[in-house]
C-alpha cells in the first residue's frame, strides 16, 4: 500500500513540480528522490511496516510476491531514470518534462496495483492506469509523425483488449458462483470448468496476452517500441512489461491455478508462436530499435514458459527473469538513445571510439542472449527448468532453446557491428556519470549471472512459505 | 433495437449518423438498464454516454469537419474479412457458450434493490473506496496526458 | 428473462462492435465500435448481477452489486479513455488532416 | 653377453642422432667414422651373441626393457628375443650394413656435409629400425622395427627431395607399406582379441587350440603385411621405383635388408602358418606369380638398377615360396644369400653408375669390363649367384625352394623352375651389355671411366666372396649326412614343422635329377643371354609383347586408373559436392530463418485494421482448440 | 585447492590483462599467468591421485543445488596437463605474431584457457555448462576480432552451431538435474540416474548430449564450421581450438554422457560410431583435396577425433585408455602442425600449398620438426600417436557391444592409408621439390620456435616410447567410466 500511495503522491507532486520549476535537474532530481522514497516505502512494507493503515477490503493483497516484484520494478526504474531521465528532455524541444515524470509515477502506481491485485476490479484498473499514460507519453513527441502514428495504434489496440478483456470479466463473473470478481472465490475448486468460465479464462488470456505482447497479440509492439520516443520504449519495453507480467502470473497463478491442465495449452500454443515470431522477426530487422522491439517479443516469448508451468521455479524465475530482462534491456536502450543512427550500421565501430559503451553494450547484450555468468543466463535457466519440472512440454523447451539460438544470432549482430565492423559510430555527448552508471548496471548483471541467490534467497524462503 | 442501431453504426458512411446511432443504441441499452431494475446506472449511460461523450464526439468531428466523402473506401477484401472474422467471432462465441449450464438462470426484471443510488452509493464508499480512490488517479493521469498532448508548443 | 438472451445480445452487440473496428478506417468510428464494445459488455454485468441477486438473495442481501458497481468503474475508465483518445486523435489530425488510420503505415515491418 | 643385446640396435639410434643432431657441425670423415663405427661394433656384438646361440641347444632368450604398453590385461613389453633365427638376421643386417655403410663413405663423398650427415643418420636409424624388427620378442614391437624401416626407405628414396620423381617415388613406397602394414595391424588386433597377448611365444602356444579360420585370417592378415614390405603382388610396384634412393640404399634396403622384413615375419610366424594351409597356399602362389611376373619384367628393362629391382621382386617371390611349402630353411637361407648377391650386384651396379658419372641406361654402357676390373668380376660372381650355378650360394639355397616347391607340387615346381631360366637368362643380358661389346657412351664417358675407390671396391670384394661361399652352409643332405648346418641350426625354430623338407628329402636320387634340371636350366638362360647379347646388345626400342614387358604389363597405369584416380575422384567429388551440399544445408538453415524472418515481417503491415483482424484470428484459433481438439 | 588455482590463475590474470596497454608487457604476463598455470598443473600431477589437494567444494547455488565442485582425477589431470602445456607452448611460438590492441588478445586467450580448465575440472553439471561457455565466447571474440578476411562469418557460424549444441545439451542437463532425487548438479547425482531413467528417455538425452558434443568434436556431418574458423582464426587461436577445445566434446562424452546414460549409449552407440567412421573417412578424403593448410590440418583434425569418439563407443578399457592418452597426443601433435603453418605464414605471407614448395632447403629446421610432427599425425611407432592409435584400434576391434567390431576397425583404418596420403603429400609440395621466387628467400626458425617445436618432438617421441606413466595415470578413471558404461548391470 506505501508504495500505491507515494507513487500516487509522487505523481501528484511531480505534476506541480513543473510549475515551480523549469529547470529539468530539479524535476529530475525530485523524481530520482520520489523513486527512493518509493523503494524505502515498499521494503518497509516487506518487512511489515505499513504507513498508512487502509482497509482494502480484499481487493488488495501484499503478498511478498508481489512485494519483491514491486522493488525489481521500483529498482529498475531508479536505474531507468538514472540513465535516461535526462534523455525525456531531448525528445523534442520545450518537452514537459514534469508532467512526464508525472505520468511515469502513475504507471508506476498502476504496476504496483497490477503487482498486488485481489480483484479482477483492481487488475482492470491498474491495467488502464498503466496503460493511458503510455499511450500518452508513447505520443509525446507531438511533432513527430512516427510517435502520433505510434501513440494512436496502441490507443486503438489496448482499447480493443481492453473490451476483450472486460468481455472475459464480465464472463466470468456470469460463471462465478458467488458473483465476485475477487480472485479468491474466483479460484476455489475449479477444477472443471464452464464454458463460460473458459471463454472469460480464454479472453483474459488474450487480454493480457496482448498487454505483454504475445503472439498473435503482438503486432502493435514493433510499431509502438518503433514510433515511440526511444526513452519511453525503454520504460514500457521493461518497467511495464515486467509488471504486468507478474500481474499475469499472478492472476493464473491465483484464479485459475486449480484448473491449469485445462489452460496450459492454449498458452503453450501461445509461447511457441511468441518465441518463433518474435525471434524469427527480429532477425531481418535494419534498425537495432525495432530489433529491440521483437526481440522484447521473443523475451516475453520465454517469460511466457514461466505461466505455462506457474510452479516454485517458475515464480522464482519470473522475479530474476524481469530484473535481468530489465538491466540489460535498459542499459541497451540507455545506449541507443545516445546513437545518432538507430540502424545497425550506426554502431559499425563503436568499439573504438567508445570502448566502454561497448563493452557495456556487449554485455547487456549477452544477457539477453542468455549467455552464462550473465544474468540473462539464469533467468533464462529458470524458465526452461521450471518446464522440464513439469515434465509435460518438453518440445517447448527445445523449441525455446532454437529460438534462443536464434536470438544469438540478432543480438550479435550489433556485437559485431560494435567490434568487427569498421565505421565511426556518432554518439551524442556522453557524461562520465552515465558511463559509471553503465558499468554499475552491468556489474550487477555479471553479479546476478554468478552468483543469482542474491535476489532468489529472498525467494526460496517466500517459495516454503507460499 | 440495439442491434438494428449498433449495425447501422457501423455501416453509416456519415460519421456524424454514426454518433447518432451509437447514442440510439445507449438509449436501448438503459432501457435495458431499467428493466433490469438498474436505474442508477441506466440513468449515468444516459447522461455521462449518450450526453457528454457523444457531445464530445460530436464536438471533434465538427472540429475536424469531417464527411462521408473524406473517408476513402477500405479495400473491399479486408472488409469482407473484417465482417467474416467478426461474424465467425460470434459463431464460436455462441458454441462456445450455448452448452454453458445457464439454461435456469434468470436476470430479474424489475425487482431487487441493488441497483438503487443509494445501495449502490452505500457499497461503493464502504467496500470500494480504495478502487474510488485510485480511479481518481485514473483521471489524474488522464488529465495531464490531455494536457501534454493538447498543449500548443 | 432467461440469462441467455442477455448473454446472446450482449455478444452479437460485442461482435458488431469488433466487426465495426475491423471495417472502418476513420479512427474515431473504430473508437466508437469499442465504445460500443464496452456498452455490449456494461448490458451483460448488469444482466449477470441481476441473475447472481436472484440466485444468491437468500444468503447475501447484496449479491450482485458487484456487477453494478464494475459497470460504473468501466464508465469511469471509458469516459478517460474517451478523453485522451480523442486528443491523441486531434493531435493526429493537426499534424495529418486525416482521421483515416490507413495513412498510418509509416511504421511496419 | 644376450643381456647386452639391447645395445645392437642402441648402437646405431646413437649414431643416428649424433649424426642427425650434429650434422652442420660434424665434418664428414667424423661422420663416416661415426656412421660406420657403430655399425663395426653392432656386428661384432652380433658376432659374440651368435657365437652364443650356436651352442648346441640353445633355448630362446628374451629380453626385456621396459613395459612399452600395458592396459588391462594386455601386456605389450619393450622385449628383445635372441634365438637362432634373430641372431641370423642380426649378422646379415650388421655385416651387409656395415659393408654397405663403408661403400657409402665413398659413394655419397660428393654430398656436403650436412646432407652427407643426413644420408648416414638415415642410413643408422634404418639399421637401428631392422633391428628393432628381427629382436622384437613381439609382433608390436616388430611392426614398430616394421613402420620404421618403411620410413627410412621413405626418407631415403627421397633423399634428394629436391627431385619431385624421386619423392614421388618415396611417397609411393611409403604408402605401398602402409596399405601392407594395415593389414598387419589388423592381424594384430585380431591376435589380441583372439589370443589376449602379441608376444611370440604365447601367440604360438594358444594358436595350437585355435580354430582354423581365425588362424588362416590372421595368417593371411599378415601375408598382407608381408607383401607391401617385399613387394609381392599386388603392392610390388613400389621397389622398383624405390631405385630413385642412392645405389648404396637400394643395396642396403631394396635388396638386402628391409624387403625381406616379410619372409622373416612369416618364417618367425611359421608355426601360426603350418597351422593354416590355405594361407600357405596363398603364400606359395603369391609368391611364385611375383616371381615370374617381375622375372618377364626384368627382361627388358634397361636401367641398370630396375633389372636389379625386378630381380629383387623375383627372388623374393621364389622366397615366398619356399614358406608357402614350407621350406622355411630354404627361404631364410636364400634370404641369406640373396643378402650377399644381390648386395653384390647393387654395390656393383653402383661403382659402375659411379664410374659412368651416373649414367644408369645400359644401353649407353658396355665394354667396361676393360675400365673396372675389380667391379667387374665381382658383378660375375653375383651374376652367377644369382643364375643358380654350383657352387655359387644362390645353387643351394635356391635349390632347396625348389625341392620344396616340387614336394607340394611340379606344378610350383615347373614354374620355379621356368623363372630360373628367365631370371638367368635377364642377368647375363645385364651383365653381357653392360661388361662385354664396346663402349656406347659418349667420349667424355669414357674419358671419365675409373675404377672406384678402395673404400668401394672392398666391400664388393667381401660380398663376392660371401656370394661364392655362402651357400656351403646348406649343403643338401643329398650330398653328405648333416650337411645342412644352416637346416640343423635352424631347428629350434622350424622343428615343428619340419615335415615338408624332410618330406623332399626323402628320396635322394630323385633330388639328385631336380638339382640337375636345376642347373641345366640356369646353363640354358646363361648361355642364351652371352650368345644373344655379348656382341649385338638389345638397343632398339622394345615393340609387340616387348613393349608390354618394358612397360611393366601397366600395371602401374592400371592401379592409376582403378586406385589412384578413382579416389582422387572420389576426394574430389566430396570437397567439392559433398561438403559444399552439408554446408549448404548448415548455412540453408540460417538462410531459411533469414527469409522466414523477412516473410513474417510482412505481416507486419502497418495497419491498424490487419493487427486487430489478425488478433481476431488468433482468438477464433484459441477458441476453435478449446471447441473441437481438446475434448 | 589446486583446481581452484588452476582456473583462478588465467581467469585473474586474464582479466587483469585487459588493464596492461602495453604490447610487450601484455605478452611477458600471459606467457608469466600460463607458465604459471603450468606449474600449478604439475604440482598437481606431483601430489598423488589421493591427495585432498585436488578436490574443491564449495557452496555455489544452493537453491538451484549447484555447488562449485572441482577436481581433478585422471582424464582432468591429463587433460589439465595438455591445456597447461598448450598455452605457454602457443605464446612462445606466437610470440613474433603482431596483434592490434595485443593486450586484448592476451587477455581473451587466458580467459579462454580458465574455460577450458574450467570444462575439464567442473564436477557439477551446472558449472561444467558455464565453464563450457566460458571457453567458447573468448574464441569468438579473438577469432572475429584478429582473424582472417571472411572471419565474421566463420565464425559466427561457428558461434552460432556450438550455441545451438549446448543449449541442446543444456535441455538434457536440466532435465536430468530435475530427475536427481536430491535435486543437485553434482556428477555423483547424475552418475546414481542412470538406472532411474528409461530406455527411451535415454535414447533421446543421448542425442541431446552427443548432438552437442559432436558439434564440438566435430562429427560429420556437423563439422563444416570447423575448417572455416581454422582458416579464419588467428593461428594462435586455432591452436587453442584444435588442440584443446576440440578434446572438450570428447571429454564431455566420456564423462557427462556414456556414464550418465549407458542405455542410450549402447542402444545408438552403433550408429554414432557409424558417424565418427563416415567422419573419419570423409574427412579424410577431403583433406585430399585441400589446397590450404590450415584446412587440410583442420580435415586431418576430424578424422583424428572421429576415432577417439568411435573408440569411446566400443566401450573397452584399451579403447578409453587409448582416448585418454591420444587426446593428449592430438593435442600436442596439432599444436606442433599449427606452429609450422604459423611460421610458414608469417614468412611466406601464404598458407596455399601450390605456392610454396622447396622449404626444406631453405629451413632445413623446420622441415625436419615438421617432418617429425606429421609423421606423429601418421602415427607412425614410436612417436606419441601411435600408442593411442593402436591402442583405440585395438580397442574398437575387441569391442563386446558392437556386432560390427571387425567392420568398424577395417573400414575407420583406412585412414591410416588415408592420413599417409595427404600428410606425405603435403609435406612433399611445401618442403621438396625446387624452389620458387616465393620460397627462395625463406629462413630458418628462431631460436624460440626451434625450442617449442623441439619440446613438443621431445614429447612426441617420448611419449611415443614410454607412455607407461600417462597410461596409469587415466587407469582409475577408465576403470571408472566403464564400470559406469556396462549397461548389464542396470
Amino acid at each position: 500500500m506505501n508504495a500505491i500511495i507515494i507513487s500516487a503522491v509522487w505523481g501528484i507532486i511531480m505534476m506541480f513540480s513543473g510549475v515551480f520549476t523549469s529547470k529539468g535537474s530539479v524535476v529530475r532530481n525530485t523524481a530520482v528522490l520520489g523513486l527512493v522514497l518509493l523503494l524505502v516505502g515498499n521494503y518497509l512494507d516487506l518487512i511489515g511496516y505499513h504507513f498508512f493503515p487502509v482497509d482494502v477490503h480484499k481487493m488488495l493483497f501484499f503478498d511478498e510476491f508481489g512485494l519483491l516484484a514491486n522493488t525489481v520494478i521500483f529498482g529498475s526504474t531508479l536505474i531507468f531514470v538514472l540513465l535516461s531521465g535526462r534523455d525525456i528532455e531531448n525528445i523534442a524541444p520545450r518537452m514537459p518534462v514534469a508532467e512526464c515524470f508525472a505520468l511515469v509515477f502513475f504507471v508506476l502506481c498502476g504496476v504496483s496495483l497490477v503487482t498486488t491485485f485481489n480483484t479482477l476490479l483492481m487488475l482492470f484498473l491498474g491495467i488502464e492506469i498503466i496503460s493511458i499514460p503510455l499511450y500518452i507519453l508513447t505520443g509525446s513527441d507531438k511533432r513527430n509523425l512516427k510517435s502520433n502514428e505510434a501513440s494512436l495504434k496502441y490507443f486503438l489496440m489496448g482499447c480493443f483488449s481492453t473490451g476483450l478483456m472486460l468481455l472475459g470479466i464480465a464472463l466470468l463473473y456470469g460463471a462465478s458462483p458467488t458473483g465476485s470478481f475477487s480472485i479468491d472465490e474466483l479460484g476455489i475448486g475449479r477444477v472443471n470448468l464452464s464454458a463460460l468460465y473458459m471463454a472469460g479464462l480464454l479472453l483474459l488470456l488474450v487480454a493480457m496476452g496482448f498487454k505483454v505482447s504475445a503472439a498473435p497479440f503482438h503486432f502493435w509492439t514493433p510499431d509502438v517500441y518503433d514510433g515511440a520516443p526511444t526513452v519511453f520504449t525503454s520504460f514500457m519495453a521493461t518497467i511495464v512489461k515486467a509488471g504486468i507480467f507478474i500481474g499475469f502470473i499472478r492472476l493464473f497463478n491465483e484464479t485459475f491455478g486449480d484448473s491449469q491442465s485445462k489452460w496450459q495449452l492454449f498458452v503453450a500454443i501461445i509461447t511457441a508462436t511468441t518465441l518463433f515470431i518474435g525471434n524469427i522477426t527480429a532477425v531481418f530487422q535494419q534498425s537495432v530499435k525495432r530489433m529491440l522491439a521483437y526481440s522484447s517479443i521473443a523475451q516475453a516469448g520465454f517469460m511466457l514458459l514461466a505461466l505455462l508451468s506457474i510452479n516454485g521455479l517458475a515464480r522464482d524465475g519470473i522475479l530474476l527473469y524481469a530484473a535481468a530482462y530489465s538491466l540489460a534491456t535498459i542499459g541497451v536502450f540507455a545506449i541507443l538513445i545516445k546513437m545518432k543512427d538507430y540502424t545497425f550500421e550506426g554502431f559499425n565501430g563503436l568499439a573504438k571510439h567508445h570502448p566502454l559503451l561497448a563493452a557495456t553494450c556487449t554485455i547487456f547484450l549477452l544477457s539477453l542472449a542468455g549467455i552464462p555468468l550473465t544474468a540473462g543466463f539464469f533467468a533464462k535457466y529458470y524458465m526452461l527448468a521450471s518446464v522440464v519440472e513439469t515434465g509435460h512440454y518438453l518440445w517447448l523447451v527445445i523449441f525455446a532453446v532454437l529460438c534462443a539460438a536464434v536470438s544469438v544470432y540478432y543480438y550479435f549482430r550489433v556485437i559485431q557491428a560494435m567490434y568487427f565492423k569498421d565505421g565511426d559510430a556518432q554518439t551524442m555527448e556522453l557524461r562520465p556519470a552515465f558511463k559509471g552508471l553503465l558499468v554499475v548496471v552491468a556489474a550487477l548483471i555479471i553479479l546476478l549471472g554468478v552468483f543469482p541467490q542474491l535476489l532468489l534467497d529472498k525467494l526460496n524462503t517466500l517459495i516454503y512459505t507460499w | 433495437m440495439a442491434l438494428v442501431g449498433a449495425i447501422l453504426v457501423v455501416i453509416s458512411k456519415n460519421p456524424v449518423h454514426s454518433v447518432l446511432w451509437l447514442i440510439v443504441v445507449f438509449m436501448a441499452i438503459s432501457g435495458h438498464y431499467i428493466l433490469l431494475n438498474a436505474q442508477f446506472l441506466a440513468i449515468v449511460n444516459l447522461i455521462v454516454y449518450a450526453g457528454a461523450i457523444m457531445v464530445l464526439f460530436l464536438f471533434v468531428f465538427m472540429l475536424m469537419n469531417l464527411n462521408a466523402d473524406t473517408e476513402p473506401q477500405k479495400n473491399k477484401w479486408l472488409k469482407i474479412a473484417g465482417v467474416v472474422a467478426g461474424g465467425s467471432l460470434l459463431l464460436v462465441f455462441v458454441a462456445a457458450l450455448k452448452n454453458a449450464d445457464m439454461k435456469n438462470q434468470l436476470a430479474v426484471m424489475n425487482k431487487g434493490e441493488i441497483g438503487l443510488i443509494h445501495n449502490l452509493g452505500m457499497a461503493l464508499f464502504q467496500d470500494y473506496v480504495v478502487p474510488f480512490e485510485i480511479s481518481s488517479v485514473l483521471f489524474l493521469s488522464a488529465m495531464v496526458g490531455v494536457v501534454v498532448i493538447g498543449k500548443k508548443d | 428473462m432467461p440469462i441467455n438472451y442477455y448473454i446472446f445480445l450482449s455478444l452479437a452487440l460485442f461482435c458488431i462492435g469488433v466487426a465495426g473496428v475491423l471495417t472502418r478506417r476513420n479512427a474515431i468510428i473504430i473508437f466508437m465500435c469499442v465504445e460500443l464494445m464496452l456498452n455490449a459488455v456494461n448490458l451483460l454485468l448488469v444482466a449477470f448481477s441481476k441473475m447472481h441477486q436472484h440466485a444468491l438473495a437468500a444468503g447475501n442481501p447484496g449479491a450482485g452489486i458487484d456487477g453494478q458497481i464494475f459497470v460504473f468503474f468501466i464508465m469511469v475508465v471509458a469516459a478517460a479513455e474517451v478523453s485522451v483518445g480523442l486528443a491523441i486523435i486531434v493531435m493526429m489530425y493537426r499534424n495529418t488532416h486525416s482521421t483515416d488510420v490507413n495513412f498510418l503505415n509509416r511504421l511496419k515491418h | 653377453m644376450i643381456q647386452l643385446v639391447w645395445l645392437v640396435p642402441v648402437l646405431p639410434l646413437a649414431g643416428f642422432l649424433i649424426n642427425g643432431l650434429f650434422r652442420n657441425s660434424l665434418s664428414k670423415g667424423m661422420t663416416g667414422i661415426v656412421g660406420c663405427g657403430v655399425l663395426l661394433a653392432s656386428f661384432i656384438l652380433s658376432l659374440l651373441i651368435f657365437g652364443e646361440v650356436r651352442h648346441e641347444g640353445f633355448q630362446s632368450v628374451t629380453v626385456t626393457l621396459f613395459d612399452f604398453i600395458s592396459v588391462d590385461k594386455l601386456h605389450i613389453p619393450f622385449a628383445f628375443q635372441v634365438d637362432q633365427l634373430s641372431a641370423l638376421f642380426l649378422l646379415i643386417i650388421t655385416g651387409v650394413g656395415f659393408l654397405i655403410h663403408l661403400y657409402s663413405t665413398a659413394y655419397m663423398h660428393e654430398e656436403e656435409a650436412p646432407h652427407y650427415a643426413r644420408y648416414f643418420s638415415y642410413l643408422n636409424l634404418f639399421v637401428f629400425s631392422m633391428l628393432l624388427l628381427v629382436l622384437g620378442a613381439n609382433y608390436v614391437i616388430l611392426f614398430i622395427g616394421w613402420e620404421g624401416v618403411g620410413l627410412c626407405s621413405y626418407l631415403l628414396i627421397g633423399y634428394w627431395f629436391k627431385n619431385v620423381d624421386y619423392t614421388n617415388a618415396a611417397k609411393k613406397a611409403f604408402i605401398m607399406n602402409r596399405i601392407g602394414d594395415l593389414g598387419f595391424l589388423i592381424a594384430i588386433f585380431w591376435m589380441i582379441n583372439q589370443f589376449g597377448s602379441v608376444t611370440f611365444g604365447e601367440v604360438f602356444s594358444a594358436a595350437q587350440g585355435a580354430p582354423v579360420k581365425v588362424l588362416t585370417g590372421i595368417t593371411l592378415l599378415l601375408f598382407v603385411g608381408a607383401t607391401g614390405k617385399s613387394a609381392q603382388i599386388p603392392l610390388y610396384t613400389w621397389l622398383p621405383d624405390a631405385m630413385a634412393g642412392p645405389t648404396p640404399v637400394s643395396a642396403l634396403i631394396h635388396a638386402a635388408t628391409m624387403v625381406t622384413a616379410g619372409i622373416y615375419m612369416i618364417a618367425r610366424s611359421n608355426i601360426l602358418y603350418s597351422l593354416a594351409p590355405l594361407t600357405q597356399n596363398v603364400v606359395a602362389i603369391i609368391g611364385l606369380a611375383t616371381a615370374l611376373l617381375a622375372a618377364t619384367i626384368a627382361l627388358k628393362q634397361n636401367d641398370i638398377k630396375k633389372v636389379l629391382a625386378y630381380s629383387t621382386v623375383s627372388q623374393l617371390g621364389y622366397m615366398f615360396l619356399g614358406l608357402g611349402v614350407g621350406a622355411y630353411t630354404g627361404a631364410v637361407f636364400h634370404v641369406m644369400t640373396h643378402a650377399f648377391f644381390k648386395a653384390l650386384l647393387f654395390l656393383g651396379a653402383g661403382s659402375v653408375i659411379h664410374a659412368m658419372g651416373g649414367e644408369q641406361d645400359i644401353r649407353k654402357m658396355g665394354g667396361l669390363r676393360k675400365h673396372v676390373g675389380t667391379t667387374h668380376w665381382t658383378f660375375l660372381v653375383g651374376c652367377i649367384a644369382i643364375a643358380g650355378i654350383p657352387p655359387f650360394s644362390g645353387f643351394f639355397s635356391k635349390d632347396e625352394i625348389l625341392a620344396g616347391a616340387f614336394g607340394k607340387s611340379p606344378v610350383y615346381y615347373a614354374v620355379g623352375v621356368f623363372t630360373a631360366l628367365l631370371t638367368a637368362f635377364y642377368m647375363f643380358r645385364l651383365y653381357a651389355t653392360t661388361f662385354l661389346g664396346n663402349f656406347r657412351g659418349t667420349h667424355e664417358q669414357e674419358h671419365h671411366l675409373h675404377e672406384s675407390p678402395a673404400a668401394m671396391t672392398i666391400p664388393l670384394v667381401v660380398l663376392a666372396l660371401l656370394a661364392a661361399v655362402a651357400g656351403f652352409l646348406g649343403v643338401p643332405e643329398a650330398f653328405a649326412k648333416d650337411s645342412h648346418w644352416l637346416a640343423h641350426f635352424l631347428d629350434p625354430i622350424f622343428a615343428h614343422n619340419a615335415t615338408a623338407e624332410h618330406a623332399a628329402e626323402a628320396g635322394a636320387s630323385q633330388e639328385w635329377m631336380l638339382m640337375g634340371i636345376s642347373v641345366a636350366v640356369a646353363l640354358i638362360g646363361v648361355i642364351a643371354a652371352w650368345t644373344r647379347f655379348s656382341k649385338k646388345p638389345d638397343l632398339a626400342e622394345p615393340a609387340g609383347f616387348g613393349k608390354v614387358l618394358a612397360n611393366k604389363w601397366y600395371v602401374d597405369e592400371l592401379y592409376d586408373a582403378i586406385i589412384v584416380r578413382p579416389l582422387y575422384a572420389i576426394s574430389k567429388f566430396l570437397n567439392n559436392f559433398i561438403e559444399r551440399f552439408i554446408d549448404w544445408i548448415v548455412n540453408g538453415v540460417g538462410r531459411l530463418v533469414q527469409y522466414g524472418g523477412r516473410q513474417l515481417r510482412l505481416l507486419q503491415s502497418g495497419q491498424v485494421g490487419g493487427y486487430v483482424l489478425l488478433m481476431v484470428v488468433g482468438i477464433l484459433v484459441l477458441f476453435l482448440v478449446e471447441l473441437f481438439v481438446k475434448k | 585447492m589446486i583446481p581452484v588455482l588452476l582456473i583462478a590463475i588465467p581467469l585473474v590474470g586474464g582479466l587483469a590483462g585487459f588493464f596492461i596497454k602495453n604490447d610487450k608487457s601484455a605478452r611477458s604476463w600471459s606467457l608469466l599467468v600460463s607458465l604459471a598455470a603450468l606449474a600449478v598443473s604439475l604440482w598437481g600431477l606431483s601430489v598423488g591421485a589421493k591427495s585432498p589437494l585436488l578436490n574443491a567444494d564449495a557452496e555455489w547455488l544452493p537453491a538451484l543445488g549447484s555447488r562449485f565442485a572441482v577436481g581433478l582425477d585422471g582424464m582432468g589431470q591429463i587433460l589439465c596437463l595438455l591445456t597447461a602445456i598448450a598455452f605457454p607452448v602457443i605464446f612462445i611460438a606466437t610470440w613474433r605474431d603482431e596483434y592490434s590492441k595485443s593486450w586484448n588478445f592476451y587477455a581473451l586467450m587466458l580467459l579462454s584457457q580458465a574455460g577450458l580448465l574450467g570444462v575439464f575440472l567442473a564436477m557439477d553439471a551446472l558449472l561444467f555448462y558455464f565453464f563450457w561457455e566460458l571457453a567458447l565466447i573468448p574464441v569468438y571474440f579473438l577469432c572475429s576480432q584478429w582473424g582472417g578476411e571472411k572471419r565474421i562469418q566463420a565464425t559466427f557460424k561457428f558461434f552460432i552451431y556450438t550455441f545451438v549444441g549446448s543449449l541442446l545439451m543444456l535441455v538434457g542437463i536440466i532435465w536430468l538435474y530435475a530427475h536427481t532425487p536430491d535435486h543437485s548438479f553434482s556428477l555423483k547425482s547424475f552418475y546414481a540416474l542412470r538406472s532411474s531413467i528409461n530406455g527411451t528417455d535415454q535414447v533421446w538425452l543421448f542425442w541431446l548430449f552427443f548432438i552437442a558434443f559432436a558439434i564440438k568434436m566435430p562429427i560429420w556431418p556437423l563439422h563444416t564450421w570447423q575448417p572455416d574458423t581454422y582458416e579464419q582464426s588467428p593461428t594462435a587461436t586455432t591452436m587453442v581450438l584444435s588442440g584443446v577445445m576440440v578434446k572438450m566434446g570428447v571429454f564431455g562424452v566420456i564423462r557427462w554422457l556414456a556414464p550418465v546414460l549407458p542405455l542410450g549409449t549402447w542402444a545408438w552407440g552403433d550408429t554414432a560410431s557409424g558417424f565418427c567412421i563416415a567422419s573419419m573417412i570423409y574427412a579424410s578424403l577431403v583433406a585430399m583435396q585441400q589446397d590450404d593448410l590450415k584446412r587440410l590440418i583442420a580435415y586431418s583434425s576430424i578424422a583424428h577425433i572421429g576415432l577417439m569418439a568411435l573408440a569411446i563407443f566400443a566401450t573397452t578399457t584399451t579403447g578409453m585408455q587409448g582416448v585418454m592418452i591420444q587426446m593428449f597426443n592430438h593435442g600436442i601433435n596439432i599444436i606442433g602442425m599449427w606452429i609450422v603453418v604459423d611460421l610458414i605464414e608469417r614468412q611466406m605471407g601464404t598458407r596455399k600449398i601450390s605456392e610454396l614448395g622447396g622449404l626444406a632447403q631453405k629451413a632445413p629446421a623446420l622441415a625436419i620438426l615438421l617432418v617429425i610432427v606429421a609423421l606423429a599425425n601418421v602415427a607412425l611407432p614410436l612417436t606419441n600417436a601411435f600408442v593411442g592409435e593402436f591402442l583405440l584400434f585395438s580397442g574398437v576391434y575387441s569391442s563386446k557391444v558392437t556386432e560390427y567390431n571387425v567392420v568398424f576397425t577395417v573400414v575407420a583404418a583406412l585412414s591410416i592409408i588415408l592420413s599417409a596420403i595427404y600428410t606425405l603429400n603435403m609435406i612433399q609440395k611445401v618442403f621438396f621439390g625446387n624452389t620458387n621466387a616465393l620460397t627462395e628467400k625463406a629462413k630458418d626458425i628462431k631460436l624460440n620456435e626451434k625450442v617449442v617445436l623441439a619440446a613438443i618432438v621431445v614429447l612426441i617421441v617420448v611419449i611415443g616410447v614410454y607412455p607407461k606413466p600417462v597410461l596409469n595415470l587415466t587407469k582409475e578413471t577408465v576403470d571408472m567410466i566403464l564400470t559406469k558404461m556396462d549397461y548389464k548391470k542396470i
